[in-house]
């Protein structure tokens, strides 16, 4: 089972309408423990993002994810933009070169992808950011590699997400909040579920 | 929300235009970006300085370019970090071959965005040094933490590391004492009222009308405590004494109290006439004292108390010659 | 009321010592007055220009003070003039043998007590003369009442007449220059909120959350219209269609955008981005442009626009060397 | 009948006494058509005038006067202070020499007050201002010279006052409120009331 071009334009296209959908939640999230930005942000971003990859032609995958990751760059802002840009960065020269992207290059591409995350951000699992949501899906994927079920790729997330609930964020703007943080979920955490809910629909169809 | 403006998501565009027409002569604007840059930069064989953060904290950071302070600010959105495209459009408006220092708040956002930038620049053969301010004390300083927030202090690192680079320094240089800078200085203020975001339309927090936060933000972040709100001199007694408890200042120092907006500077004088009987009952030299509004939010009312420890490099940097508009010297 | 002070009927003194801890090198107290003066004051061979009045619109006018501007400012009670036998010893403390310009925005208390000092002066031996400042467009101009109130174009002639007397220019030429300044010169705000004096601890008076008051005065004084808060382009197109329908300003002028005290800076740079858009409209040509806080009322949220036509000479007078901290140059 | 030098003291004393007791009617009338201060700088004002009067030794009336204006000059500020002032020191040159006060001499005196606010304010009747009862009262009393009636004194003072409610101030902050002026007593006639109603008591006691 492989992902084209195509499957992974519908990736961005099926996050962003999500993401979109849940914007207001998003941002709900990001007021008792942040700024109050993180849905505006996400949805201006994914909303070029998909504008961007609906005008290219693209002669492989890892072009699509260099225009998402320049788009979501360019456009998120604030501490979210330049993590989610560094992702699909990373994963996009680690897919470099293939025509289309198999269950194993799909691990490879996202265990690159959060390992950019790490780097840039700094933060290891339990800070309560992203990498809570990234690390679990992409342990999770690897293990199951070629037998990987769109299902439980979902599910894996939200649960994931769920637990950034009772962290106490160390990283971010969060952390000024310290003990406060504890009790709400993530904001950068809820896209993320979408971002890989998204992919579960997209493999689900090419299964 | 009583706010003399147009379009609220138009406000950075606005004040940018409003901004570059004020002076026309010493400001140009990067085409297409809210990048603002000394009208003769690329200045040539000088090391350039690059700040700029979310907007909402005039007059930083356009204020400060000039003549031996910053060569070009990145304006972004209100409270919003700007994108690395933004920055690195700044860093290549600037750099003369000799080197970019970027002078960063400490705010995740920024350090991301700027950090990228730097990468970007970097990849097209720009030398590119970065400096993250932290003076918060706020905030607790930890290595595994987001740790401390930039805020006032911020000015005494564009102004010295600027004069650095207008002595002709090289980057390396120049960046190590902006370090010292740093290293060297600290802040705290406190809130009365909380202010709005345009864009939002209204307060992102509320304050009961006796009360002030110790410690708050510039953005508004959440502070050490809420107290009923105190006299001149128990808020100067608070903020000083939580920063001279985290460094020791003993010495000759430089004063900066700061308005975060709202508030008169009689009330800003009123401040520095206690925090000079403090620092003096401590024998602490005052060698330079600065009161106004140098870093903002919005209209907030309240201040911060920024000490800078001094040594005679430091001293000659903070008096060397600045045309930058907010920081005359 | 929300302030950052001691006790309200001490906010002149506490204001005046910690202005004066910030610049011990440039500033002095004349003992027992609220009287600032340049450190070295009286300057020898030159003609003194004393201005003040009621405390509560600072940097106005002790932000002046400096080689090129002001040598003394007498600082009244908040919003009320200061007396007699204060101004007197602001005149004596500066006065060289050179003569004396007082600098009075028209209001009667402070026309009336500055007139007395000058009297008092004279009966002394010491020459002075006045100049009134009268810049508020949105009071009708007429000889039969008390007139036009003095606002923030006032600055304009602390700077102009200040680098004259700093010329060695002679005492009756100094007050020639101020009054073509005055001549020369409109100004007319808007206020979005009041502000309180802290000694009444309550606003003077009130604006609903949607209104405005255009054309009010500095100390509150009742405007021309009360309307719903407009957009910037609307309030900067009236107030200077207002100040261009007063005087005829076709040629060069400087322009100065005030902030009353509350409203940001990023505010007043949106309206300065506009009333370029109009002055360029109409082939009037900016010579300079001031965009900041030179003559407050508090808190008050709010703004005003001063337009001076200028000449050759203005220009150059306007373009001379000052030190003062509120208008480098 | 002649004032003497404690008659003259009396007259600030009493004067004072009225307006530290009117102080908030003062600063009320102020309010609407002012800045609310008129009340607050003349009890402080006054306070200080009969406070230096009872400290000091007066060889003639004049010295009283003379005091009493620089008291006013030095603490009532605003626009009355140097009104007032300058009323009290005019008099005070007008009596220079003098032992007592005559009807004759007091006409001088207040004509000379009189003049004094003229030219420092530059207000002529029917403006809204102090000059709307000093002026009356100095008509009444030069028609009556010494068959002054004090009873007549005072009411001639308080019409005075209360004619100044029809009229629309041009001098003074009343005139920013142009008509809107119109309607209210005037504080600093209403202060000048209370200056004669207090001259008024004095003089009774002598006749
Ligand atoms: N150092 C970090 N590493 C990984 N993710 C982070 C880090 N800091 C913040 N985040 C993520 O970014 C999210 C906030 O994004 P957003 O609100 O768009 O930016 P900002 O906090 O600048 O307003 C957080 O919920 C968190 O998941
Ligand atoms: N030009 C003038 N001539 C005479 N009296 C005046 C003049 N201007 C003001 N006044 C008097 O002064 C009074 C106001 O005094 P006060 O409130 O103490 O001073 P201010 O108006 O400066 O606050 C007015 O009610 C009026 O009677
Ligand atoms: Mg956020
Ligand atoms: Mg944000
Ligand atoms: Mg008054
Ligand atoms: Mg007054």
């Amino acid at each position: 089972m492989e992902l084209e071009i195509h499957d992974l334009i519908k990736w961005f296209e099926i996050t962003n309408e999500r993401i979109q959908q849940h914007k207001d939640y998003l941002t709900g999230l990001d007021q008792p423990i942040g700024d109050g930005d993180h849905g505006i942000n996400m949805a201006r971003g994914y909303q070029e993002a998909v504008t961007k990859l609906s005008q290219a032609e693209y002669q492989e995958p890892s072009e699509v994810l260099r225009d998402a990751s320049m788009a979501l760059l360019s456009k998120v802002g604030g501490a979210s933009g330049p993590l989610y840009g560094t992702a699909f960065l990373k994963m996009s020269l680690a897919v470099k070169g293939l025509e289309t992207i198999n269950a194993a290059s799909l691990v490879n591409g996202l265990s690159a992808a959060l390992l950019g995350i790490k780097q840039r951000g700094k933060a290891e699992a339990g800070e309560k950011t992203l990498v809570d949501v990234w690390g679990p899906v992409v342990d999770y994927i690897s293990s199951e590699e070629s037998n990987l079920r769109a299902e439980d790729l979902t599910s894996q997330a939200r649960m994931a997400m769920e637990r950034t609930k009772e962290m106490m964020a160390t990283k971010g703007r969060a952390s000024y909040f310290k003990e406060k943080s504890i009790g709400h979920i993530d904001p950068g955490s809820a896209s993320s579920y979408y971002v890989f809910a998204s992919l579960a629909e997209v493999w689900k169809e090419k299964t | 929300m009583k706010k003399i403006i147009n379009d609220p998501n138009q406000v950075v565009q606005d004040m940018v235009d409003g901004l570059i027409a004020a002076n026309p002569d010493s400001l140009k604007q990067v085409p297409n970006t809210f990048v603002v840059a000394r009208a003769d930069a690329p200045v040539a064989g000088k090391v350039a300085l690059v700040s700029g953060g979310g907007s909402g904290h005039e007059p930083a950071h356009a204020g400060y370019i000039g003549k031996g302070m910053l060569d070009a600010a990145v304006c972004g959105e209100v409270f919003t970090s700007p994108t690395p495209d933004q920055v690195l459009e700044g860093i290549k408006a600037v750099d003369s071959g000799n080197g970019v220092l970027l002078v960063i708040k400490n705010y995740t956002g920024d350090v991301l965005n700027f950090e990228m930038a730097a990468e970007l620049a970097e990849a097209e053969g720009i030398q590119v040094e970065k400096v993250i301010v932290n003076d918060d004390v706020a905030v607790e300083d930890s290595s595994f933490t987001t740790g401390r927030r930039g805020i006032a202090g911020t000015v005494f690192v564009h102004k010295i590391a600027g004069a650095k680079a207008d002595s002709g320094a090289k980057l390396e240089a120049v960046k190590a004492v902006a370090n010292k800078v740093v290293t060297n200085v600290r802040s705290m203020g406190i809130a009365l009222t909380p202010c709005t975001v345009p864009a939002a339309g209204k307060p992102s927090f509320t304050l009961e009308d006796h009360e002030m936060e110790i410690g708050m933000g510039i953005h508004g972040e959440p502070g050490i405590d809420r107290t009923s709100i105190a006299s001149a001199d128990e808020i100067a007694t608070t903020l000083t004494e939580k920063v001279l408890e985290d460094f020791d200042f003993s010495g000759e120092v430089a004063v900066l109290v700061n308005g975060l907006g709202a508030t008169p500077e009689m009330e800003l004088y009123i401040m520095n006439k206690k925090l000079h009987e403090i620092l003096s009952e401590r024998g602490i030299k005052i060698y330079r004292t600065y009161v106004g509004e140098y870093m903002t939010s919005l209209e907030m009312a309240g201040c911060s108390v920024s000490l800078l420890k001094l040594d005679d490099e430091l001293k000659e940097l903070l008096d060397a010659e600045s045309t930058a508009p907010a920081f005359r010297s």
